[in-house]
């Protein structure tokens, strides 16, 4: 086996188990640390697929700044194991479950048995794409800028908008 | 996985060279215990450790060992797996990162070419950033993790300080990078080779007397990223999540013995990764003023007569030049905290938010439309204009 | 005799089904758990999934396009993230509970 | 300046006026009010004035200033641009909206003074004077109509403006209603032109005007001009729509002044001035609106003779003088009709604001029997009423004479005039002589008939310089406009009116023209002048003798007439006849209507729908549980069904 062939194994091999962890895991805390492994394999798998300024940016937005705000807010709520961390009734579970693996199923099974993969094969042996990073940034601010500018003004929005959500009265700069 | 060699002998010394810098990153906080408790004295005006060994440099080794033999103790109310992760997680991000740093010029022995860091990225300061952002993790389970009011507040704290000021961190960067052109470490310590040179507007000016240094071109970006670096490994005065006053000692409160230890060498470890990326965004990296590693290894070369010699004369002197650089920023590390006093918390955020994000803000703007115009309009001035600038700055020329 | 050549020659099939099969356990965390936050954790495993198919695509292609999409992608889910564990903690001051049941009364 | 940043300003001064007034309605500051309003209009009055004096240098021929501001409306073939016109005709129309506007704007600052609502008061005035502006402005009829609807508005709002009062609230909803009727016909009228010309440009359709005349009643045109006249009647108070106009009197004075006396009332006819092509083209139409100007001429001066109320017997008379212009118009006279809706607009704003200025120092008094003898103690309002009353009765060289005159000779000697018009227009004439002295007799002198409660007081300032501006213009307003007949005798003064007016009149066609009066035009014109000139003083003596000589001999002659005085007195029971005729079947039939379509069907089939879409949605409602992973999972479940069959097909 190849070096890579080694790491993508490991990689899924981690990733998939601090996921089902994720789902698994009765104290939220723990799910919110097992989906921070998972990013951080996430990010190792963009690296394999020489993505490497989008792992950074998996690392430092996902792993640096999402999940420890999830880690934080659970930490501030000081929740412990749930009694009821799953929802009941069998027969919607098991429609639930049966749904969920029997998408799993026709997704792997489309992907595994689909013919048109072979043409995309022969792309991607032809390219020798080292770095991707001035490709991508060439894309997302000359063609893609619209979208770019777009996700600014969400972002702003956003950021006015929890604020607002999330704004008490007291804190440090309470007048009143 | 060509980075880590292609014959078998280039592959086993990456791994030493690995673990090489791991342990010497482990092995540079003993000694920086030990200057930071004789410069506190000396800055106190007391004498510190001076008992053991000579100026007391082997007190470092009976504080190890009465560490090693401390009680291995767990609170009741504690979340025992967490307890014990989070001291061994606060090693990881910063070993990684610094792991990222460039210290010295390549090592090229034969057909082999052995860099002088952990491992090279292409996007290493994006990496370097990333990795680091992982700490606050280790806060937050040590905090969570401790089963103690104090502990969390000081988790709470020290998490949200690390978030607010990776933005100005980041922010900041962002002007160096413009400037550079690049992600990559060493290819921005290679620009800054030579004497100090502003292109642009069609015109060049060269100072030669002053090195070709980032900071010349990013004074605000170094200054910005100096203080949130600061933040960043929890040093005063930016150290909230322990203060004393408030918190016991925050985080670590219920941690000791070689459990706090590890807590301490990963601070130590945020300041180490801090230094080396001041020295090489804005002081050059490893190279020396005024000389390119072509003179140094050409030097090597005369003297001593052989190709690997030079060469390794070469990596040398350029590893030496950066630890210089690299302990003058520890010191002031070091100093500043002997020197400035706490601030209070939302002080803290207050400078986080409202004066260096914005300033950072406002210096990628500037950068950015300095950059664009320099390299697209040309200015010309009238002959009589242009002589009198030349009198001025010595090298003006026209490009 | 076993066939083992899918261990060694990693291709665009491994990242996709690997992306599939995240997706599903995202998936079945949104449609079991009842911790709000949970939920919101595993709709951002979903996003990941996501995102390495892109990633993939992008690669095997040779067309950058996918790595712009996960940028976006990442952009919208820091975002969502962001409001969602706002909502959260509005919710958790309220009710002093972030189970999903207890918000059964949305139902019109 | 550039021309369309000019008009901008007069059409957008009014707007912030209206809009700085409007956000500020509840204020009682009235100095501050009537400063923004008053300022607002004086800044248009410049802009016109500029506009004016810009097209006074250009070339005679090519005298029009069009700008186009953006496309309003762009559907298939109609496509009407917010494009506004400054010609001959609609450079006269705007300065006499803005100068006399602004006149009375001013004078509202001291009339309206004590009014709570005198913010709202100032706000409407400077809206009417958009309206307005857009009205005479606008390059197309649609454009004209937005103005033609939006003067409405203002109109309704300000005669309603003491709506607490339920008859003036009334007499409100009165002059809109009937506006309406006329407004229709306006509407189809621009139907049938579009669908003839496929244009609602002015201008184009001017140009494609037929040059031969239409002989027949259906013809296209004819129609579409009769349409369009129908709703000049209403705005401008023409037999069978004319019943508004008297009961608008309800309004402030200044209204009345501005509105129904000057500027609103005579859209009417600019609007046929401004097609007068059209309406040339059909020699039928202009029958018509010569018969009905002349009908209301006479007949609303008869009315005016019975009349107490100082504002009514104004308001007849304004009827009476809108006949006038009509009368000339019809009798295709556009210049003489355009002449005196300007001399008009001098001496009735002046007679309307004069009134304002008795109603205001008799405290809201204004029954005429309870006047007279005001001429000692309101020196300066009866002197220029005075003037503006010999302005009106058409004593020579004043400016009614001129315009009058003009029409009178018009009526007599046109190709589409006749000998009959001249009578009615003299009658006319006599009978206005008559009430406007009555008015002044009744009014101003004589013996004093007040109550001992009323002491009646001389208007202030800013009240009074209007009147005196006002007055100035009537005087020598006509001067603009002499004959050539008389102004050969007057050092040769030339026609500037007809010259101004030229390009943009088209003759009456040749082949129609009868050369009966050609041979001693100039004799024939003095005689008939003379003859009209005294039989006016002959009655308006007459007046003078029985209210003044004698005050009892009008009590006699009302009674010898008995049956025919209560006859007029009741405005010939027209408002009774339409009650009986019109309105009150028509609430009947919306009654019925309302009862057995309305509620029993169209009301039942609501409730039918809305009782299934309830039905429906009370079994769709079990699906939404509340449950936010039930929906997930319909979500899931979905994407299965749907990914399986694309799969497995």
């Amino acid at each position: 086996m190849s070096v890579d062939a080694i790491l993508f194994w490991i990689l899924t091999l981690v990733v998939l188990v601090s996921a089902m962890s994720v789902i698994l895991m009765t104290n939220p805390i723990y799910s919110a640390l097992c989906l921070a492994m998972t990013m951080v394999g996430v990010a190792a798998i963009f690296v394999t697929l020489n993505a490497y300024f989008l792992a950074g940016v998996q690392l430092i937005v996902y792993a640096g700044a999402v999940m420890v705000l999830f880690v934080m807010v659970l930490m501030l709520f000081d929740l412990k194991h749930e009694l009821q961390s799953f929802s009941r009734g069998k027969f919607t579970g098991a429609l639930k479950i049966g749904s969920v693996g029997i998408l799993a199923g026709l997704i792997v099974g489309a992907v595994t048995i689909g013919k048109s993969l072979t043409e995309v094969k022969a792309v991607a042996e032809n390219a020798v794409v080292v770095d991707t990073t001035k490709i991508l940034s060439q894309n997302l601010f000359l063609k893609n800028i619209f979208g770019f500018e777009a996700l600014g003004v969400l972002l702003l929005v956003i950021a006015v908008g929890t604020v607002a959500l999330s704004r008490s009265k007291g804190g440090t700069h309470a007048r009143d | 996985m060509t980075s880590m060699g292609t014959s078998s002998f280039e592959i086993t010394v990456n791994i030493i060279k690995t673990l090489a810098v791991f342990l010497m990153m482990v092995q540079a906080v003993p000694i920086l215990v030990w200057l930071e408790r004789r410069g506190s004295a000396f800055i106190q005006n007391r004498f510190g450790p001076n008992r053991v060994g000579p100026l007391g440099l082997v007190q470092l080794l009976a504080d190890a060992v009465k560490f090693l033999h401390k009680e291995d103790f767990v609170p009741d109310k504690a979340n025992r797996f967490l307890f014990y992760a989070a001291p061994v997680f606060a090693l990881i991000p910063a070993s990684i990162a610094y792991m990222a740093i460039p210290m010295s010029t390549p090592l090229i022995l034969g057909e082999s070419r052995f860099l002088i860091q952990g491992f090279e990225i292409n996007v290493g300061i994006v990496f370097i950033l990333g990795i680091s952002s992982l700490a606050a993790y280790t806060i937050l389970m040590a905090g969570w993790g401790s089963g103690s009011k104090f502990s969390l507040m000081g988790a709470m704290r020290a998490s949200a300080q690390i978030i607010s000021y990776e933005l100005a961190l980041g922010l900041s960067i962002v002007g160096v990078i413009m400037t550079y052109g690049t992600f990559n470490l060493t290819d921005m310590i290679t620009a800054q080779m030579g004497a100090l040179n502003f292109s642009g507007f069609g015109y060049t000016t060269t100072i030669s007397w002053l090195p070709n240094w980032g900071i010349f071109y990013q004074p605000v970006a170094a200054v910005i990223f100096f203080a949130a670096a600061f933040a960043e490994s929890n040093r005063l005065p930016f150290d909230l999540a322990e203060g004393e006053a408030e918190l016991v000692a925050g985080f670590h409160t219920e941690y000791g013995g070689f459990k706090m230890l590890m807590f301490f060498i990963g601070e130590y470890g945020h300041m180490m990764i801090a230094a080396g990326l001041m020295t090489t965004f804005f002081f050059g990296g490893y190279l020396i003023p005024y000389i390119t590693p072509d003179d140094v290894y050409q030097f090597g070369l005369n003297n001593f007569g052989s190709e690997t010699a030079a060469h390794i004369f070469n990596s040398a002197v350029h590893f030496l030049m950066y630890n210089v650089k690299f302990a003058l920023f520890l010191w002031i590390f070091i100093h500043v905290r002997w020197t400035l006093p706490r601030f209070r918390y939302d002080q803290l955020m207050d400078l986080g938010w409202k004066t260096m994000l914005p300033w950072a803000l406002g210096n990628t703007i500037v950068t950015s439309i300095v950059i664009f115009s320099a390299a697209y309009f040309s200015i010309s001035f009238p002959p009589a204009v242009e002589d009198v600038l030349k009198q001025i700055f010595k090298y003006f020329t026209r490009t | 005799m076993l066939e083992t050549s899918f261990l060694n020659n990693i291709g665009l099939e491994h990242y996709l089904v690997l992306s599939a099969v995240l997706f599903s356990l995202g998936m079945a965390g949104v449609l079991l758990r009842r911790n709000l936050i949970v939920l919101m954790m595993s709709i951002e495993l979903m996003l990941n999934a996501i995102n390495i198919s892109f990633v993939a695509f992008s690669k095997f292609n040779n067309n950058p396009e996918g790595q712009v999409m996960v940028f976006f992608v990442m952009t919208i889910a820091a975002a969502e993230a962001a409001v969602g564990l706002a909502l959260a903690v509005s919710i958790f001051k309220r009710f002093k509970e972030v189970n999903i049941r207890f918000f059964e009364h949305l139902k019109g | 300046m550039n021309h369309q940043i000019l008009i901008a300003i007069l059409l957008l001064s009014p707007v912030v006026g209206f809009l700085l007034n409007g956000v500020r309605f509840k204020s009682a500051n009235y100095v501050l009010a009537g400063s923004i309003a008053t300022g607002a209009v004086f800044v248009s009055f410049i802009c016109s004035v500029l506009l004016f004096l810009d097209l006074v240098s250009m070339p005679a021929e090519n005298r029009r200033i069009a700008v186009e501001f953006f496309t309003w409306i762009a559907v298939d073939n109609l496509k009407i641009n917010a494009g506004f016109v400054v010609d001959q005709i609609s450079s006269i129309m705007i300065l006499i909206i803005t100068g006399v506007g602004t006149l009375i704007h001013l004078f509202s600052i001291g009339y309206m003074h004590h009014d709570k609502g005198v913010t709202k008061y100032f706000a409407y005035l400077n809206l009417f004077i958009f309206n307005m502006l857009i009205l005479v402005l606008g390059d197309s009829l649609l454009t004209m109509f937005v103005g033609w609807e939006g003067v409405g508005l203002c109109s309704y709002l300000l005669i309603g403006f003491w709506f607490s009062d339920s008859a003036k609230a009334a007499a409100g909803m009165k002059a809109f209603i009937t506006n309406r009727i006329g407004d229709a016909a306006f509407i189809i009228g621009m139907f049938i032109l579009f669908m003839t010309f496929g244009t609602l440009n002015m201008h184009e359709l001017n140009a494609l005007a037929p040059t031969t005349i239409e002989a027949s009643w259906l013809g296209a045109v004819t129609l579409a001009t009769l349409m369009l006249f129908i709703g000049a009647t209403g705005k401008s108070a023409q037999i069978p729509l004319y019943v508004w106009l008297p009961d608008a009197m309800a309004g402030p004075t200044p209204v009345s002044a501005l509105i129904h006396a000057a500027t609103m009332v005579t859209a009417g006819v600019y609007m046929i001035i401004r097609l007068n092509p059209l309406f040339i083209a059909a020699p039928n139409t202009m029958f018509v609106i010569a018969t009905i100007g002349a009908a209301t001429a006479v007949m609303a001066a008869i009315i005016g003779l019975t009349q107490y109320d100082i504002k009514k017997v104004l308001a007849y008379s304004t009827v009476s003088q809108l006949g006038y212009m009509f009368l000339a118009v019809g009798v295709g006279a556009f210049g003489a009709g355009m002449m005196h809706l300007m001399t008009h607009a001098f001496f009735k704003a002046l007679m309307f604001l004069g009134s304002g200025s008795v109603i205001h120092g008799m405290h809201e008094e204004q029954d005429i029997r309870k006047m007279g003898g005001l001429k000692k103690y309101m020196p300066i309002t009866h002197f220029t009423f005075l003037m503006g009353w010999l302005a009106i009765i058409g004593f020579p060289l004043f400016s009614g004479f001129f315009s009058k005159d003009e029409i009178l000779w018009n009526a007599f000697s046109s190709p589409r005039g006749g000998e009959l018009f001249w009578i009615a227009g003299v009658i006319g004439a006599i009978l206005t002589a008559f009430y406007m002295t009555r008015l002044m007799a009744l009014t101003f002198w004589g013996k004093s008939r007040l109550d001992s409660k009323v002491h009646p007081h001389e208007s202030s300032l800013i009240m009074t310089i209007p009147l005196m501006i006002l007055a100035i213009l009537s005087v020598v307003g006509g001067f603009v406009g002499v004959p050539h007949v008389i102004g050969q005798y007057l050092g040769h003064i030339p026609n500037f009116w007809e010259q101004w007016l030229e390009p943009v009149i088209r003759a009456i066609p040749a082949n129609e023209f009868v050369a009966t009066h050609a041979a001693d035009h100039e004799g024939l014109e003095w005689s008939l002048m003379g003859t009209s000139v005294a039989l006016v003083m002959i009655s308006a003596l007459t007046a003078f003798y029985f209210y003044i000589i004698k005050p009892g001999t009008s009590e006699k002659v009302r009674k010898i007439f008995g049956p025919v005085y209560n006859f007029v007195n009741h405005k010939y029971f027209v408002d009774e006849f339409y009650f009986a005729a019109v309105i009150n079947p028509i609430v009947k039939q919306s009654q019925n209507l309302w009862f057995y379509v309305d509620v029993h069907f169209i009301d039942k089939m609501t409730y039918w729908t809305a009782d299934i879409v309830k039905g429906g949605g009370r079994v769709a409602k079990s699906f939404q549980t509340g449950n936010m992973q039930q929906y997930a999972m319909y979500i899931g479940v979905g994407i299965v069904v749907v990914l399986s069959f694309v799969l497995m097909r």
